[in-house]
């Protein structure tokens, strides 16, 4: 077990949008967080990460999330990507897989000013990182665009690599499937399966599209009006009443 | 003496607030932050100058020319000046309109010369004198006017933009252009509304203040600063909130000047709105806004 | 290297003018108001944050320097760094609000500081009150007599070395940074940067830079009074930063040569500068809103590989 | 890299060109003399430096008019300013170094004069009269310098000792402007007053760009003082006086120099009435027939350039700083020099010009004007109530 959320509450000015939330990770695992619109997945995944105030705990690897820095949290291995894209939309790709990384620098800006011998070291060994990182998901042509030139898959792919450069120990994918086509879909799929055998990286995933979610979880978690109502293997959830009753006017879902 | 202030300081205040208020229609629906507005209104004062003194016309439609010119500089400058620019950095629109500030300065000197104007009082008769245990407290006619003006333009535009279908389009268009556009409202149309209601609000308060202050270029410079603290202190898209800013600068600054300093008054009562804003980062009135991620 | 050569023709701009000194007089002044305006650009194009009100750490840094200078007899070189470093500590004060309140409303903070500094050297003595400090000494130092000529060194050589420090943390630890602050807060925490060590960074050394001008700027007009670091003064700072090209040294030079250049070249004429210098800033950003560098197409030196 | 290079060289070279310098002479030439001057033409200020110009125009073109000066025109550059010393300063450098003017005459604001006294003095280029009333411009003398407005310190004092000595007042409270001018005089008048062992009743500084001081008249009211000083400009002097009339407050108010203009009056109407003001610039009334004479020549010389205008007081500040310097340069003979100005403006012993009245300048004081008188406004006039005062 890598993360263990207990009791997680978040509210917004008297409304409850995550309510006693608990929830356990297994290492190395792919698990899948899914729910109806307003489920309050998302809020779940930004209380991990700090960006909502919240009660209760997470730990990762003995460490609280929910009572660390927000900046720190990446230094004990989670790393996230962002439902509606949130990369740094005037720099290069190069840039943003470069900030990917900046946690784990340690030159400091005198050795920077002064173009020391460990700043170069360290600065070729960042290059190096991204280049490589950038051959393995295929935008290495890109480096050097603007990342608001690029397409929207493109986009996706930037942001993944930005959080997959941090080498982080868990994974947070915030619907990574949600924009792309089916084609796009299925080429970003086996580059994260990829990636998570490569680095043996822990996968935490919201998804709305029910066939990856079924084809690449080991363990799906399914959220209502900010509770769990489930929790199980996808054969289980897919016989699971309180998720079909969850999800039943919701006809979205039932697109696959 | 400090009941006095407080009346005295929501007189002020009152002036602070309808600058605020103008800043605030256009910055609701168009985001930009106009450091010309107190010039602008100075222009129509000017106007209003030119048709009373010179032209020798009516007060009624001197004050009326003056007030549609308001609105048309209001509208000339959204469509001719900002609109080819709307997705311009924040900092980049304060630059244009500080470029306005200086035409505007410059052309006013030019074309009326060198010499304070004056222009006179809609309400000239007796002020409004009020005692109380040994204080007085004197209310010029003129300044009743403000309070009531001030007023009635906030009823009105409350009245208008929750009532009217073309005010909820106007709100609509200030939380989301784009979604406002697919619902089939013409954003550009509220976006120029917008304009000419805060020029015509900046005649207003130009008007109703240049019988203090004298009709010049540089009349509105204090009123506009202040009306920008006013705005933001109020929470910047609060229309009420403008009103609560203007008048509870008012009273800060007169409280300031009467028991901590007249010297440092500005600075004092700076640093108490400075303050405010620390613990209500978004205002007294403003909500906070989350973003989605 | 190649683009340090940029700075070769600047270095040899005063031999024809070695005759006129009033003319380096300007050059220097452009120089001072580059500096000043690469504080802002700092703060503003890398940082994201917006002020107007960075006249004060200008006043700073002036009265700093020629308090030191003029009363307690410092020499330059010292009052000079010292004028940087408090003014660095003025900003990082004034960067305190800038975690809780942000855009607009950080813009009416800064220029309630600005206001407040104003007033504050008026009333206190030392500063010499409304009528201000003069008789501000011209540096000179060891062989170099006080002269434009030297000052004009003494100012190029402080950009130079500005620039090569922005070109080399511009795609580092400590640039990346303040980019990324700039362009997504969220995103930034999430990858381990400390908003809050950022933000008193950028606005540490936006007043440092800023702070460094004004003492260069006290001893180059000689006389400072408080009226002389009023709100216009900010917003020329910013307006130099935006009519020359953001986020570059060179830009941000040919901004500040605009705004000193521009009233220069008018003066004599008796036709109203402020008409002129309003309409060419509304002209500049309506058809070339990256600034004047967009005309010049010099290559955007160290953002090149960074948007 | 390349084109970059070409284009700075050409605009060192068009530089270069634009501002070549003809001649080495210092402005004397044998048809003309060409002079200087730095004022506000545009900013905040335009409406001071606009006004002061116009008054050192009417004057030198009236001057070339009759042939000039020992036969030589006054040629006069301007240099717009704005009242910002960095422009002040490197104006007054070009004017010096490359128009090779021969004196810089009636420069507007304190800021730029104190930037470039200096500057000038160490040149050797006379600087006459500025449109300041800072202390430090006389005070100490400096050989090539010569302040003609009474400073604001000298006006604090006498204002102080009116109010004192002739109107037996004991509390006296000053209300000023939170800037160099409203500073200058409240530290005149309390040194005046700390010699008669007293001190302002009360003080109270203000913004001059409020538009509102009832918050400061209340205050006053409440303290109860038997006379008020406003050290202010026109336009927030006069809503101050306004303001407390309205509240129905009835003390003795004096105020400052620079109100004593002819808008004083036509803006504040009725509320100004019985205002004292002191004054520099003889006024036009019965009991000064040879003055009344004189005023009228100066409106006559104003009008044939700027027709059917009232000069303000700035335009009268400006016409004094011209006749000054012109007077000066016929006193230094056929051939002027610089030095040669300086020796004869040393010369001015209780000189009377056309406006300039009792202008005084000896090597060791440079205070050229150190008398003024006081006046009130009764029914739209002003009317002296007392002679020439002056501190010595």
């Amino acid at each position: 077990m890598i993360l263990s959320i207990k009791a997680l509450s978040v509210k917004f000015k008297g409304l409850i949008a995550v309510n006693n939330f608990s929830m356990d990770v297994e290492k190395e695992s792919f698990h899948s967080l899914i729910g109806p619109n307003g489920a309050g997945k998302t809020t779940v995944v930004n209380a991990l990460t700090r960006v909502v105030p919240s009660t209760g705990t997470a730990f990762f690897e003995g460490f609280d999330l929910l009572k660390m820095p927000p900046h720190r949290i990446i230094n004990v291995g989670v790393a996230r990507t962002f439902q509606n894209l949130e990369l740094f939309k005037n720099l290069t790709v190069m840039a943003n897989l470069f900030i990917g990384t900046i946690h784990k620098i340690n030159y400091n800006f005198l050795d920077e000013v002064f173009n020391t011998r460990s700043y170069k070291s360290e600065q070729s060994k960042t290059l190096q990182s991204i280049i490589e990182i950038a051959e393995m998901l295929g935008i290495k042509r890109y480096l050097n665009m603007p990342v608001s030139s690029l397409p929207y898959g493109t986009q996706k792919l930037v942001e993944i690599g930005r959080a997959v450069i941090s080498r982080p120990k868990l994974l947070i994918l915030d619907e990574p499937f949600a924009g792309l086509n089916d084609q796009e879909s299925e080429k970003l799929k086996e580059e994260i399966l990829r990636i998570k055998g490569l680095y043996a990286i822990t996968i935490l995933m919201i998804e709305h599209d029910m066939k990856i979610v079924m084809s690449v979880s080991n363990k799906i978690t399914v959220m209502n009006f900010g509770e769990k109502i489930a929790e199980g293997s996808p054969s289980e959830i897919i016989q699971n009443r309180k998720v079909a009753e969850a999800y039943l006017g919701d006809r979205s879902y039932f697109r696959s | 003496m400090v009941f006095q202030q407080i009346i005295a300081g929501i007189i002020t205040g009152s002036l602070y607030a309808i600058v605020a208020l103008g800043l605030v229609i256009a910055y609701k629906v168009t985001g930009v932050m106009n450091f010309a507005y107190g010039y602008m209104g100075m222009i129509s004062a000017y106007i209003f100058f030119t048709c009373f003194s010179m032209v020798g016309m009516n007060y009624i439609l001197s004050f009326f020319i003056a007030i549609a010119f308001g609105s048309f500089v209001g509208y000339a400058v959204e469509r001719g000046l900002l609109r080819p620019v709307r997705n311009i950095s924040p900092a980049s629109m304060v630059i244009i309109t500080l470029g306005l500030l200086l035409v505007l300065e410059g052309v006013a000197l030019q074309i009326w010369g060198n010499n304070y104007q004056q222009i006179p009082n809609l309400l000239n008769g007796l002020p409004l004198i009020l005692r109380f245990n040994g204080g007085i407290i004197v209310i010029p006619q003129q300044n009743l006017l403000i309070l009531g003006v001030v007023t009635a333009v906030i009823i009105a535009l409350i009245l208008y933009l929750n009532l009217t279908f073309q005010g909820k389009a106007m709100r609509a268009v200030a939380q989301n252009e784009e979604i406002a556009k697919l619902m089939g409202i013409n954003s550009s149309l509220m976006m120029s509304i917008s304009w000419i209601i805060s020029g015509s609000i900046g005649a207003l308060a130009a008007l109703l203040v240049a019988p203090q202050t004298f009709v010049y270029p540089d009349m509105m410079l204090n009123l506009q600063i202040m009306g920008f603290t006013a705005a933001v202190l109020g929470g910047f898209e609060s229309i009420p909130g403008s009103i609560i800013g203007g008048i509870s600068i008012g009273i800060i600054e007169n409280l300031v000047g009467t028991y901590i300093s007249t010297n440092l008054k500005t600075t004092f009562s700076l640093a108490i709105i400075v303050a405010i804003l620390i613990v209500k980062p978004e205002g007294l009135l403003g909500s906070a806004k989350a973003r989605r991620v | 290297m190649k683009k340090y050569l940029y700075f070769i023709p600047f270095v040899l701009v005063p031999l024809p003018f070695a005759g006129y000194p009033f003319l380096l007089s300007i050059f220097v002044l452009i120089g001072i108001y580059t500096i000043a305006a690469i504080g802002m650009d700092v703060l503003t194009t890398w940082a994201g944050q917006i002020s107007i009100g960075n006249a004060a750490f200008f006043a700073v840094g002036a009265y700093t320097s020629a308090i030191l200078v003029v009363n307690f007899h410092v020499p330059f070189l010292i009052a000079f760094l010292i004028s940087g470093l408090f003014a660095l500590i003025i900003g990082i004060v004034v960067g305190l609000p800038a975690l809780r309140v942000s855009g607009f409303y950080l813009a009416v903070v800064t220029m309630a500081f600005g206001i407040a500094v104003q007033q504050i050297i008026g009333v206190f003595q030392i500063t010499g009150g409304y009528n201000g400090i003069r008789n501000i000494p011209v540096p000179s130092f060891w062989i170099f007599k006080a002269s434009p000529l030297y000052q004009y060194y003494i100012v190029l050589t402080i950009i130079f070395l500005i620039f090569i420090v922005l070109s080399r943390i511009s795609f580092s630890k400590s640039g990346l940074a303040l980019f990324a602050m700039r362009d997504s807060e969220i995103a930034a925490r999430s990858f381990g940067i400390n908003l809050l060590k950022y933000k008193l960074a950028a606005f540490g050394s936006s007043a440092a830079l800023t702070g460094l001008a004004g003492s260069l700027y006290a001893s180059a007009i000689g006389f400072i009074s408080p009226s002389q670091f009023d709100l216009t003064l900010s917003l020329d700072l910013l307006a130099m930063v935006i009519v020359g090209g953001a986020g570059s040294v060179m830009g941000v030079m040919i901004g500040a040569a605009f705004f000193v250049g521009l009233p220069f070249l008018l003066s004599g004429y008796n036709i109203s500068i402020t008409i002129i210098q309003g309409a060419v800033l509304i002209l500049i950003l309506l058809f070339l809103p990256k600034g004047l560098l967009q005309i010049f197409k010099i290559k955007d030196l160290f953002k090149k590989k960074v948007t | 890299m390349k084109k970059f290079f070409v284009f700075s060289v050409i605009l060192g070279l068009l530089l270069t060109f634009a501002f070549a310098a003809d001649s080495s002479s210092f402005g004397v030439y044998p048809d003309k003399v060409v002079i200087g001057t730095f004022q506000a033409l545009s900013g905040p200020y335009a409406i001071i430096g606009q006004g002061m110009l116009k008054g050192m125009k009417a004057y030198f073109n009236w001057i070339n008019d009759q042939g000039g000066i020992n036969g030589r025109k006054i040629d006069l550059l301007v240099y717009d300013d704005q009242l910002n010393p960095a422009l002040t300063v490197t104006d007054v450098k070009r004017m010096v170094e490359q128009d090779h003017v021969f004196a810089v005459v009636g420069g507007l604001g304190t800021p730029g004069c104190l930037a470039v006294m200096g500057y000038l003095n160490d040149n050797g280029v006379p600087f006459v009269y500025q449109g300041s009333g800072a202390p430090q411009l006389s005070n100490p003398p400096k050989e090539y310098v010569f302040p003609v407005q009474p400073n604001y310190d000298l006006e604090g004092h006498l204002i102080a000792r009116f109010l004192v000595q002739n109107q037996h007042k004991s509390k006296i409270a000053v209300m000023y402007m939170n800037n160099d001018i409203g500073q200058q005089e409240l530290d005149g008048i309390q040194k005046q007053l700390a010699d008669f062992n007293m001190k302002p009743y009360m003080t109270i500084a203000y913004n001059p760009t409020s538009a509102d001081f009832s918050s400061d008249i209340i205050k006053l009211m409440s303290a109860n003082p038997d006379s008020l000083v406003i050290a202010g400009l026109i336009t927030d002097t006069i809503r101050i006086v306004t303001q407390i009339k309205q509240y129905g407050m009835n003390i003795p108010i004096v105020t400052i120099y620079p109100n004593a203009d002819p808008a004083f009056i036509q803006l504040g109407g009725k509320a100004v009435e019985g205002v004292i003001l002191t004054g520099w610039v003889p006024i036009p009334t019965k009991d000064n027939p040879d003055f009344t004479t004189k005023f009228d020549q100066y409106l006559k010389i104003y009008q044939k350039s700027y027709p059917n205008e009232i000069p303000s007081s700035y335009a009268a500040a400006g016409f004094i700083a011209a006749e000054v310097f012109s007077h000066a340069l016929e006193l230094a003979g056929p051939n002027p020099t610089r030095d040669g100005i300086v020796n004869a403006l040393d010369t001015f012993d209780n000189w009377n010009g056309i406006l300039a009245q009792g202008i005084t300048f000896t090597p060791t004081d440079r205070e050229g004007k150190t008398s003024m008188y006081f006046m009130k406004i009764e029914n739209g006039t002003f009317v002296p109530i007392s002679g020439w005062i002056t501190l010595k």
